[in-house]
């Protein structure tokens, strides 16, 4: 049988690539060396399959056709943007598991849309090369990771409670296979961020460390009881993200949270958050 | 008035090289295949981005429109078309992409 | 409250257009009689509203975001492909319900894939053009007409019974409506055909015949009782198009049918059928 | 082998102008930007239909591309290449676009 070993929370901001050198160094060490021990840590649940769910920020996804949520069962590559530091290529997915994934959902009400040639963005590969691939390094094997895209960027969004359901149903599907996976799961994204708008470059700090506590509390009620118009009006549409987040908790049994690391990073425009979703006894 | 389609016009020009290149040769020949009103048609060919955003679009789109197609393409002055101003226009420098 | 006041099964067969002139005089009398036929009978049932449930046959949505089944909440036009007879154009939606459409699924496990800003296709556009606008013709108002798309014609397929049930789904979200509502829905599909595989031009009469025969009785649970090996075998894989059939079905209240005409046309590659689904007593 | 790229490469074939004229102009050009073996780019390059086919590659995109791009347009030929023979080459003659 299948298991879920564990998540993590991570952001995937971009401008951390384009103005590396933006915030005090100390905020630096903190942003980078949360990455690392995220690394260090998924190593350690010696994970066969990692699960990224990631957002797209209206570029994968066009007006023509608005998916409430995605799953990358096919051939993979990407990120689609040039971004300074992530390198473009083919990466390795768990075909077989991603399809159980959609064919147990459709047997338990889960329509997902499936892609099944698929071009990733920075929301997958920034957690993917940041945390994934220093994983295999230590593993000294492959981890094939499947993406799976939630609508936070672009209206119609997914409901907060349907992400939360649908992290659920994940894990039953990888608990119905039959192979041994030992899957993990990384919900992707900032806390507090305003993209494009007016506000763009303030930080909801209060805001960000309100969800970090959910996080660690493994609240999923509450961190699902967000009302859209109060987390834009909060935190910015970029904050939509934790989605993503409870995506992950939802998928994790019995979650509960182990903050890694926190900066409110006004330079880099969001509140970074890193947390260890911790399964619980079952 | 539809956001909707306004968005189309601003996604092609965010994805396909090729409607990036018709509309710097000719943002009026590029536009005329979409339904708009002239007055849409003009926020576009002028980077009203903050008119846009009025209109409900995505600011994910205005701002990767900005930065990809403006002759301007300073997030000083998009936060300035935006209606910024003071010190809100200083609160970060870095050249932002999306994120 | 809003209805749903009947529907229809027609077929949207491109090569009626393209071969007008293909097949005996009296089986070309007998498929556009049919069309103009299925009008009347639209008209007749006074609608406000009519919804098509079309299929994408690889054009409009890629191997990227496949979705299972898509609604168009915004502006619409089209249809995509210059077929003779068929005139490109903005077409008349109604956004308020298919936003509730949307709106009642999410509140109901169904989570839609939206088009804000969709181009239709053939399967669309010839129920639109040789019924919806006729009818309109006769009415003297405009009949603003809903598109949904489901995966018929690249797999992943959506299950028959789910096109079943998100029939069903739409009809609750019709009736869930404040406003006096009065639609009509038509499941837009050839029965049998092969598109583009080494059978094409083969039509499977003794399908069709069973296929309008349980359209007939109302039979939906062994119209969803098929497998799609079975469909395909027998039938093709333009047969997957009973899908659209199903949901028609599935949202008209207690439906029973009435066949309009069928002919066999190996000269369309397709076996074309017509039947009206009225609504039973309830 | 891959279905999937396979079906990649056909869908940009058939709903992008810009890749049709990079597919005529180039193929090899065209195709290197998949991840595709040596055999499915000559597949491709050749027309090679019934092989796509039994690749896994949906059929509505091989029709569309034979008829857009193939040297060859006729539906008969296709037919041929799929490995039909006989009285099954000759049972429909009409100029078929998807149905
Ligand atoms: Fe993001
Ligand atoms: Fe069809």
């Amino acid at each position: 049988m299948g298991k879920i070993v564990g998540g993590f929370w991570m952001p995937h901001d971009p401008v951390m690539l384009v103005a590396p050198d933006a915030p005090a160094q100390a905020v630096r060490d903190t942003v980078w060396g949360a990455y690392e021990r995220c690394a260090q840590r998924l190593a350690a649940l010696d994970p066969t399959t990692v699960i990224i769910i990631g957002c797209d920020h209206y570029i994968l996804f066009g007006p023509h056709c608005l998916p409430s949520y995605v799953i990358g069962t096919g051939d993979l590559d990407g990120p689609i943007e040039g971004l300074p530091g992530l390198t473009k290529g083919v990466i390795d997915n768990n075909t077989a598991l991603a399809g159980r994934i959609v064919s147990h959902g459709a047997a338990n009400g889960f329509d997902w849309a499936v892609a099944r040639a698929f071009t990733v963005d920075h929301s997958y590969s920034i957690p993917h090369q940041y945390v994934v691939r220093p994983a295999e390094q230590v593993l000294g094997r492959s981890l094939p990771t499947i993406p799976v895209y939630l609508a936070c960027g672009v209206d119609p969004y997914i409901p907060l409670p349907r992400a939360a359901q649908l992290g659920a149903q994940i894990r039953a599907a990888v608990e119905s296979s039959d192979d041994d996976e030992r899957v993990v799961i990384i919900g992707s994204g900032g806390i507090s961020h305003w993209v494009g708008t007016v506000e763009m470059g303030q930080v909801s700090e209060a805001f960000d460390q309100e969800i970090m506590a959910l996080g660690v509390a493994g609240d999923l009620a509450a961190l699902t009881a967000y009302r859209d118009d109060d987390i834009k009006a909060r935190a910015g549409n970029g904050a939509m993200e934790i989605r993503n987040f409870a995506c992950a908790m939802g998928a994790v049994p019995d979650a509960r949270g182990e903050q890694i690391a926190y900066a409110a990073v006004p330079e880099w425009v969001t509140g970074l958050g890193f947390l260890q979703l911790h399964p619980g006894a079952r | 008035m539809s956001r909707h389609l306004l968005e189309k016009a601003l996604w092609q020009l965010s994805v396909e090289r090729s409607a990036k290149q018709r509309f710097r040769d000719d943002p009026d020949g590029f536009l005329k295949r979409f339904n708009l009103s002239d007055e849409e048609k003009r926020w576009v060919r002028e980077f009203d981005v903050g008119a846009l955003q009025a209109a409900g679009v995505n600011p994910m789109l205005t701002m990767g429109f900005w930065q990809e197609l403006s002759p301007d393409r300073s997030m000083r002055r998009y936060k300035e078309r935006l209606g910024a101003s003071g010190e809100a226009l200083n609160s970060f420098s870095a050249a932002l992409k999306k994120g």
